[in-house]
C-alpha cells in the first residue's frame, strides 16, 4: 500500500476508463475520490455501481458532471439525472439483480469464471445469457466482472492498508477491492498498525494498492 | 380502515418468532409496525442489517446505518451488519424465511410482476428478483387495483420478476393464496363480501367453500 | 436458535446422515459434539470436512470409531487411520481442491447452483466434469455442496446466537453454517446479546438452529 | 552449504517488499527464515490469516492460531484473519504475488506434478491446485533429484497439479525458468557447473550464453 494524495491518485485514472465506485444509495462511497473526478473531469466512465445515488450525492455526482458513458448497475430509480441520461442514450445502461451483480464482482475478484444463479431465469434477465442445467434445475451463467480500478470507502484503515468498514456502509466495498487491477481507498480515520484485531480486518492490506492520505 | 393498514397488519401476522424477514419498500415498510412485541422477528435491510430498529431519535441518526433508500434507521441489541455478498447470499440460499414485497401485478399462477413498465418505468430490479427466487415464502403486499384496474391478473402483461410464483398476495380486499398453483381467496377484508372480491379481480379465482373474514 | 444439550443436539442427527463439520486439521472444530457422536455411535456417516485431522483429534475421532462411510475432502495426508480406511475401500473418498471444497459448500448455502473455477482444468480433477468457456478461457463447472448437519464451532455466541470465531479457527465454520439444513453450534463462549458488536458478527443469528449449551 | 538452506536462500531473494506470499510445506516454509528484516512481505497461511509469524516462545501458543498443518504459529502486527472462502479468493483471484511450493516433478514445459503418486501416495491435493492456478507467480522449490532420478523431468510421468506451467525452479543445483515455455537454465548454485546440471537432469535445458551462479 502506498499512501497518496487524492489528487495523485484520481490522475492515475484515465479518461474512459472503468471503475467500480463502493456504496448503496451514496451510503459507503468515496466521496473525496469523486469530488476529485469531477474536479479533473475524467469523462466517458464505464462505471460499475449498486445504483446511481441520488444528484448530489455519491456517484450521483457523476452523472451531475455528465461524466458516464456506461453504467451496470441494479437500479437508477431514486436518480432522475441517471434516467434522463438513459433515456436520451447518453449512457448504454445494463441493469441486473442486485444479487447477480455482487456474486459477478465477488467472482471477478475471486479468479471464478462466473455463477450459476437461480435468480433472472424465465425473466427478461435470461435473454441471451446461457441456461445451465443442474441435477435438474435450471440456472443462468453469470459471468465475473471486473474493473480497472476499484474505489472504496473503508472507516478504518492502519498504516498496512488493513480495512474495516462501519456498519450499512460495508456493502459493496469489500468485494470490489478484490475485483480491480487497481485499488484506491478513502477512510474516515487512519490508524497505527495494531489498532484493527486481526479477527476485525475485512479487507486485508495487500488487496490495498494506495489509500488516501489525511490533509 | 386505511387500506394500507388493513394489508400491513393482515400480513404482520403471517411472522412467526426467529423469522428473518426482508420488508420491500413502500407498504410491505409499514408490517414492523404491526408485529406484536413478544413477537421475535429479525428484519433484514439487504443493504446489509439483521435487526433494523426504528427511525432514530431526533440528532441520534448516523450517516453510515441507513435503509435500502438510504434513509436512517437503528439497529437492535443483537444486530449485525454484513456486505452486500453476505446480504445476497442470505436472501438467494434461502435464509430469509419470509419476504414482502410490493406489486404491479400478480397473475393466476401467481407470477409477480413488479420492477418495470416497458417505455415509462425502467428503474431497475434491485433486489426484487434474488428476493422472489431465493426467500423461503414471498407475500406480496398490495392494493387490489390502481385507477379501477384489477392488479390481480389473468396473466401478467408487465414482464416477470421470476419465474417462482409468489405464495401469497394480500390486498386491501382479500388474502389470495395459490395452493394447487391456481389463485384461491383465502380470505376477504372486514365488511367485503365474496362477490365483491371477484368482481373487482380480472384473474379466476378459486373460491373455497368458506371463505373466513381476516382477522386482523 | 435454541439452546440445547450436546446430547439431544446429537440425538438428531440418524447414522447415515451427511454432516458438514467446521476445521482445519481439528482447529475450530466442534470436540463436543464429536465426542458425542462417537458416544452415539453414529455410524455410516457422509462426512464433508477438509481434513481428516489426526487420531484422537476433531474429526479424526470419527475414523478411529469407524464411523464415516463417504467422504469429501481435500487433504487427508496426516490421519493414517483415514488412509487405511480408504485403500481398504471401507470409505469412498472423494478428494477435491480446497478453493473448489469451499466454494461449492459456499455456493450450496447461497444458492448458487456452482461456480466456474479455473482449478484443475487439465488434471484429474477435470475428469466427468462439464468444461465451461468464457471468453476464450476454460473453467470447470464445480455445482453446490450441501448437507443435512453443519457442526460448527464458534469463539463468541450470543443468546440470539450471532457468531465470531477466533483467529485460524474460523477456516470452514461460517460457510458450512449456511449450507445445512439444520446447523448446531458449540462456542468457546456464551455471551449477552450486545457483546458482539454488530460489525463484528462473522455468522448472523438466524443462521443458527441450536447452541449448545454449557454446563 | 546445505540443500535446503541453498533452495530456501535463492528463493527468498526473489521476494519483493509488499509481496502476499504463501509457502507450502516443506522446503518452502524455510524461506520465511531467509527474507532479509527490512523486506515487507505478508505471508499468507491457507487456513486464514496474512501476517504469520515465528513460532511462539514456550508458554504462548494457542490452539486457535496454526499453520496450515495444524502446529501452533504467532502472527505479526497487522495481521489479519478470515475464513477460507477469502482465503482461496485471495489465491485464486491472483492476489497472491509469489507461491513457493515443493514439487515431485518439473517437465520441459513447465508442469509441477506435486500430489500424487498413483498406487502410493493419495493425500489429496489440498490447497495446491489453487495455489498453482491462481498465484501470481508460482517458484518450486526442491531438490534437483530424489534417490539418484532427476526430478526435472522431460515429460510428467505423475498426474499434473495445474495445466497452467510454473514460473521458476530453485534446486540445490540450478535455478531453472521458462521463457518462451522452454525449460531454461538460469543459474548454478555455487560451486556447480553446467555440465554437472545437465548430466542430472533428464529434462532438455536450454542454455544461455552465459549462465551465472546463484546470488544467496
Amino acid at each position: 500500500m502506498k499512501p497518496i494524495s487524492v489528487e495523485e491518485a484520481v490522475a492515475m485514472i484515465p479518461s474512459g476508463a472503468s471503475i467500480m465506485v463502493g456504496g448503496f444509495m451514496g451510503v459507503g462511497t468515496p466521496e473525496r475520490l469523486l469530488d476529485e473526478v469531477v474536479r479533473q473531469q475524467k469523462a466517458g466512465l464505464t462505471l460499475i455501481s449498486n445504483d446511481a445515488a441520488t444528484p448530489g450525492k455519491g456517484v450521483g455526482k457523476l452523472f451531475d458532471a455528465a461524466l458516464v458513458s456506461r453504467l451496470t448497475a441494479t437500479h437508477i430509480g431514486l436518480n432522475p439525472k441517471a434516467q434522463q441520461q438513459m433515456l436520451a442514450n447518453q449512457i448504454a445502461v445494463d441493469l441486473i439483480p442486485q444479487g447477480t451483480f455482487v456474486e459477478r464482482i465477488r467472482a471477478g475478484g475471486c479468479g471464478l469464471g462466473g455463477v450459476l444463479t437461480p435468480t433472472g431465469v424465465g425473466t427478461l434477465v435470461a435473454d441471451g445469457k446461457r441456461l445451465i442445467e443442474v441435477h435438474g434445475e435450471s440456472f443462468l451463467l453469470e459471468t465475473a466482472l471486473r474493473a480497472q480500478f476499484a474505489l472504496v470507502h473503508a472507516f478504518l484503515a492502519d498504516y498496512l492498508g488493513n480495512l474495516t468498514y462501519a456498519l450499512t456502509a460495508r456493502n459493496f466495498n469489500p468485494v470490489m477491492a478484490m475485483a480491480a487491477d487497481t485499488v484506491i481507498v478513502t477512510a474516515e480515520h487512519i490508524v497505527p498498525v495494531g489498532v484493527i484485531a486481526p479477527d476485525h480486518v475485512v479487507t486485508p492490506a495487500p488487496l490495498v494498492d494506495y489509500l488516501i492520505a489525511n490533509g | 380502515m386505511d387500506p394500507q393498514i388493513i394489508i400491513a397488519r393482515r400480513v404482520a401476522r403471517e411472522l412467526r418468532s426467529g423469522n428473518l424477514v426482508n420488508l420491500g419498500i413502500g407498504i410491505p415498510t409499514l408490517v414492523a409496525n404491526y408485529v406484536p412485541a413478544d413477537l421475535k422477528v429479525f428484519f433484514q435491510s439487504e443493504n446489509g442489517l439483521i435487526g433494523t430498529g426504528p427511525i432514530p431519535e431526533q440528532g441520534m441518526a448516523h450517516p453510515l446505518l441507513t435503509d435500502a433508500g438510504g434513509r436512517p434507521i437503528s439497529a437492535l441489541p443483537g444486530a449485525a451488519t454484513f456486505d452486500s455478498a453476505m446480504s445476497f447470499g442470505l436472501i438467494r440460499g434461502g435464509h430469509v424465511d419470509v419476504t414482502v414485497l410490493g406489486g404491479l401485478q400478480v397473475d393466476a399462477d401467481g407470477h409477480l410482476a413488479n420492477w418495470m413498465i416497458p417505455g415509462k418505468m425502467v428503474p431497475g430490479m434491485g433486489g426484487a428478483m434474488d428476493l422472489v427466487s431465493g426467500a423461503r415464502r414471498v407475500i406480496v403486499a398490495m392494493q387490489h387495483a390502481a385507477k379501477g384496474k384489477s392488479k390481480i391478473v389473468a396473466k401478467c402483461s408487465l414482464p416477470l420478476t421470476s419465474a417462482r410464483p409468489v405464495d401469497l398476495v394480500v390486498t386491501d380486499l382479500a388474502v389470495i393464496g395459490f395452493a394447487r398453483g391456481k389463485a384461491t381467496l383465502m380470505e376477504t377484508a372486514p365488511g367485503v363480501g365474496v362477490a365483491e372480491v371477484m368482481a373487482v379481480t380480472e384473474a379466476d379465482l378459486t373460491i373455497p367453500g368458506t371463505v373466513p373474514e381476516m382477522k386482523l
